[in-house]
């Protein structure tokens, strides 16, 4: 396999990757590609389908690289229907990802929000870290990573919305019953479940959370990132973020 | 001992020579005020048109490893946004207000609110490479652009007009300065295109996109040094700014000020201390007791 | 199984796309010869002038590491020379003639030596942009650069015009094809100034020099990407090629033939043996069957 | 000192040095310079006078970087004229010097020609290798390096044209009468003296010679240092060249 080492092809050097496999369960999709990819968890690659737009993903597993899509417009609902030997073009990794610390992590994703945090849970079990991993859907036939994550020796609990599978609700629950119980919380999902992440942890833990935000030129200079309010890039400054660095600069959800 | 980095250019004092470039973090409130904070003698906002723009999709940039391509589309939240823009800003900080326009009543419209907004100074965008009918067939057209420039001027407001490179732009300078302008940011981007050859496909959504970073700093210090050796005017050297030494060069060259854009690609706007810090230990190691003395140094060689 | 790589531009048939850009290494016999045998499927000579010129003092380029710039002031032996700088070339060589000039009769006077000469193409140089009365002056003024055209063509040789980044390259191509011209060398350098920080002077004796290298490649692109999408004819493609990438690049931009220029500065030419290796590697991963077929290819994306 | 290591000065940065001491016989001038240079011996680096001319030297010492200036020129007067505290502005090095070996070598310098090979022979010293250093001058009264060649413990002799000092007539009589009794030879001099060693080494003994052109660019571009009939640039492929791929290539003297 083709390494693609971090930065490599930075630039007008996209990397050509092959689809091998897909995965798809509802409207979401894993590819698996034919390259690898040195990332921290929590960064983004920009995958471009030319004649379509170019996006940013997490990716979900690094060797080899996996993306794991939702379909929500026209460029992602393009990779959701992607066979295999389908192309696309990858640059990155940008921004900063998440802090490994060891001690008893939880992690909360919420939909394709668990992409980068499977990858976190596979890198802190490389380390010898056990933790919960916890994942939030709307309904059970999406769930993505709850095996992945049992298979690393974690326990992992499944919250769907509509009750279907695992427990009934959203995934902050599970961190508003059992916040005592951790040394630090990881969590990537939906604004809301974010914001509520944050007001749960505040300062009282060590708290990284992933943002979306429409990313354009993905390099910390059209501003299309910005968190509201905080002068922070999510293409730069994150996509993770320190929960304090986003109270301080005044991010609603303290 | 620390030199002072004051400046004057034209008829506004700079707390030092670093503007920020129009089209870098200028199109939100929280990000001007984290670029005023980062250390800048000026920034400028966003070129901004009389109705907000969506701008293109993305692909819109391109680092080429010597230089960038970007075609953004003019994207920006609109004349209307600016008392918003302008917010966070304190009082003292020195704002430039770019804008855009396809006619002169856009552009005499866009700097009305300016005034009213009370910004420093009013550039105007004449020269954006990769969007029809507001940029280069603007400015390659002298006659239309003193049209523009006209109408502007007559606000009273000190005005820059931001070149790009045409066949023409000494004379647009000569005819310019009749008119009253106060100066010139020296330059836009110039027109380019990046082919992935893996894909074949043109890289820029927009195909075409306009070119930045180091490979254009050559041409922009050729500007700034045939513009101040013929006029002397206030000039903000803008292009391939990536460092303390290409600022250094710019001033030399003539320019009062340096505008700093593609040198945020990929870096966090607090690192324009680090070119703060090599200008003013390179006027240690030499000597220079101001900026003032540094501009159009290369001339008196 | 490695590719063949010959093509054709236009009326010439060349053993690869590749052509020696005018002004490397090309106002000696021995050095052209040399060229020759390195692998170039054309070589071009510097720019001859009716008398010999001197040129400008060193320095006469500055490297910048994204690009050159060069002052070299047409340095060359002078039309007369063409004998003797075309004698130890192999009957099979494919020479391009490039001259430069300040009147049509100029011009017509050294293609006269050329045709008796027998040169296999007559490039114009109508762009050098850093000699007052050979370069940019003239091609900017695009009805005197017709009368220059016009009286070459009547010589009956394929003519290549080359051009510079003017605000009216477009109109030129469309006018000069009206009269006859094969093809266009797209393009030369864009004037550009450096200035040493230490010193305080501009480096190049003449100030001004043509910016080269890797920083204008994505002009030269979109110069070629433009005029092929607009006319189909015969490009030699030329600007910041310095590698097989860039290459594969201006082939897909619409480019016939691939101009080296700037890739031999601190190289010896022996090395484009590294470009045509990457051009065939690439065209077996891709399976391209011949140049051919990757001329224009990012048009029919 | 400040340490200027191979190539960290080309392009738009000249590294500008100041003359500490001058050293000057007749029409010629030693300028030692506040910076060092990693460099091969043979090899040049481009000077710069802003406002005259930018011309080629090989250093004749490299910590701390000596040029040895012989006025011919408007710009090597103004070298030879220069005075502590002046300065000048520099980028290499470039080109291709000498290859060391180890044996028994004879070094011929003619005139400035002699400033490389007192590089070399302390660079051939350092390595163990002893050798004959032969310098030629016009007259006694330029006499440049004999003195440091002793100094390494090497035999040195001097020729001059009018006899004033050490013996009458050219270095390459030495030559012609002791060519056995060496394993390599290094030469460095005027266009004729280049020629002669040529002549008398032919393909007999590994011999390399460093030729002087009108060097303009000094990265192999313009052509102007062109060893005519050859295809060989002096500033690319030499200055210093083996004798037997210049006799190959058809330059005259074999
Ligand atoms: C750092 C980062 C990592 C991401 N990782 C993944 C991932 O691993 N998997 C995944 O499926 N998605 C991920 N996303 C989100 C993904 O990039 C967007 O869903 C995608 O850009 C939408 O593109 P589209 O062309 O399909 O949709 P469009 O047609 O552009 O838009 C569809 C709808 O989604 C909205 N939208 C588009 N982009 C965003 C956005 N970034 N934030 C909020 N709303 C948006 C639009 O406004 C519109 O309503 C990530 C986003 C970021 C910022
Ligand atoms: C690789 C290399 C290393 C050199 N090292 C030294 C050195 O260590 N010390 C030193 O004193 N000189 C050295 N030279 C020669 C030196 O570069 C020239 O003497 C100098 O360029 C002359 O410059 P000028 O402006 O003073 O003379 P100009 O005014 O340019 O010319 C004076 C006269 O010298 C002739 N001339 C100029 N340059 C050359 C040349 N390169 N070859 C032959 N004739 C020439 C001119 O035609 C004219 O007749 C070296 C040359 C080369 C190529
Ligand atoms: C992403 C991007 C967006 C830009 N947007 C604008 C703009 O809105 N208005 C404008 O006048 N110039 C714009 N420019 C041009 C810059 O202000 C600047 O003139 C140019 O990039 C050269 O400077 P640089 O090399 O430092 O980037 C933009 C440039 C880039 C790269
Ligand atoms: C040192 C030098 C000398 C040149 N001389 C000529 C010339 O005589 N005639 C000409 O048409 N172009 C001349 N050019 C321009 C080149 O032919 C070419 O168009 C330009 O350098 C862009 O290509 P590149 O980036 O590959 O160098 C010269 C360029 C350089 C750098
Ligand atoms: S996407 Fe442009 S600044 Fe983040
Ligand atoms: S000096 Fe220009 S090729 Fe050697």
């Amino acid at each position: 396999m083709e390494r693609m080492s971090g930065g490599c092809c930075k630039g007008s050097h996209y990397h050509e990757a092959v689809v091998t496999r897909v995965d798809r369960r509802g409207d979401v999709a894993n590819l698996y590609l034919d390259i690898s990819l040195e990332t921290v968890p929590g960064q983004f690659v920009m995958v471009w389908l030319p004649g379509l737009e170019e996006v940013p993903m997490a990716p979900s597993d690094d060797d080899p690289l996996r993306i794991t899509v939702k379909a929500v417009g026209k460029t992602t609902r393009r990779l959701v229907g992607m066979e295999p030997g389908d192309r696309l073009y990858i640059r990155g990794p940008y921004g900063r990802g998440f802090t490994r610390r060891s001690g008893r992590p939880l992690l909360v994703g919420g939909g394709v929000g668990a992409a980068p945090l499977i990858l976190l849970a596979k890198k802190l079990a490389e380390m010898g870290v056990e933790g919960v991993y916890v994942e939030g859907q709307p309904s059970g036939d999406v769930e993505l990573f709850i095996r992945e994550a049992l298979d690393l020796g974690w326990e992992a609990i499944l919250y769907t919305e509509d009750g279907s599978r695992g427990y009934k609700g959203l995934p902050t629950q599970y961190l508003e019953e059992n916040l005592g119980g951790f040394t630090s919380i990881y969590a990537c999902g939906p604004e809301p479940m974010n914001r509520a992440v944050l007001r749960l942890c505040g300062d009282r833990i060590p708290c990284e959370v992933s943002m979306e935000r429409i990313v354009k030129c993905g390099v910390g200079v059209c501003g299309s990132c910005v968190v509201e309010g905080t002068g922070l890039l999510v293409c730069l400054d994150g996509p993770v973020f320190r929960a304090d660095e986003l109270l301080e600069r005044g991010y609603p959800g303290g | 001992m620390a030199r002072d980095l004051s400046t004057r250019l034209g008829s506004l004092s700079l707390r030092n020579p670093l503007v920020l470039a129009s089209g870098f973090i200028g199109s939100d409130e929280s990000l001007l005020r984290r670029a005023w904070e980062a250390g800048f003698g000026a920034v400028t906002t966003k070129s901004l048109t009389p109705k907000p723009r969506k701008g293109y999709d993305p692909p819109i940039v391109v680092d080429l490893g010597y230089g960038y391509l970007n075609a953004v589309g003019l994207a920006n939240p609109g004349i209307e946004y600016l008392p918003r823009l302008l917010s966070l800003l304190p009082q003292e900080a020195v704002v430039i207000l770019s804008i855009a326009g396809a006619t002169p009543q856009d552009f005499r419209h866009c700097a009305e609110v300016g005034v009213e907004n009370n910004v420093d100074a009013i550039e105007l965008n004449l020269s954006c490479p990769h969007v029809k009918g507001l940029g280069m067939d603007i400015v390659e057209d002298v006659g239309y652009s003193l049209d523009i420039i006209e109408e502007v001027v007559s606000l009273g407001r000190p005005v820059y007009v931001k070149l790009g490179l045409t066949d023409t732009y000494m004379e647009l300078v000569a005819r310019s300065l009749d008119r009253g302008v106060e100066g010139f940011t020296v330059m836009n981007t110039v027109k380019g295109l990046a082919i992935d050859i893996e894909s074949g496909w043109p890289i820029l959504t927009n195909v075409y996109g306009g070119l930045s970073g180091p490979a254009i700093h050559p041409i922009a210090l050729r500007m700034v040094h045939e513009i101040y050796g013929e006029y002397r005017v206030p000039i903000i050297g803008t292009g391939g700014v990536t460092g303390w030494r290409e600022a250094v060069a710019m001033l030399y060259a003539g320019a009062s000020a340096v505008g700093i854009g593609s040198y945020l690609f990929n870096r966090r706007v607090e690192s324009i201390g680090d070119i703060l810090k090599g200008i003013q230990q390179h006027m240690e190691r030499k000597g220079f007791k101001d900026i003032a003395s540094m501009v159009g140094y290369s001339h008196h060689r």
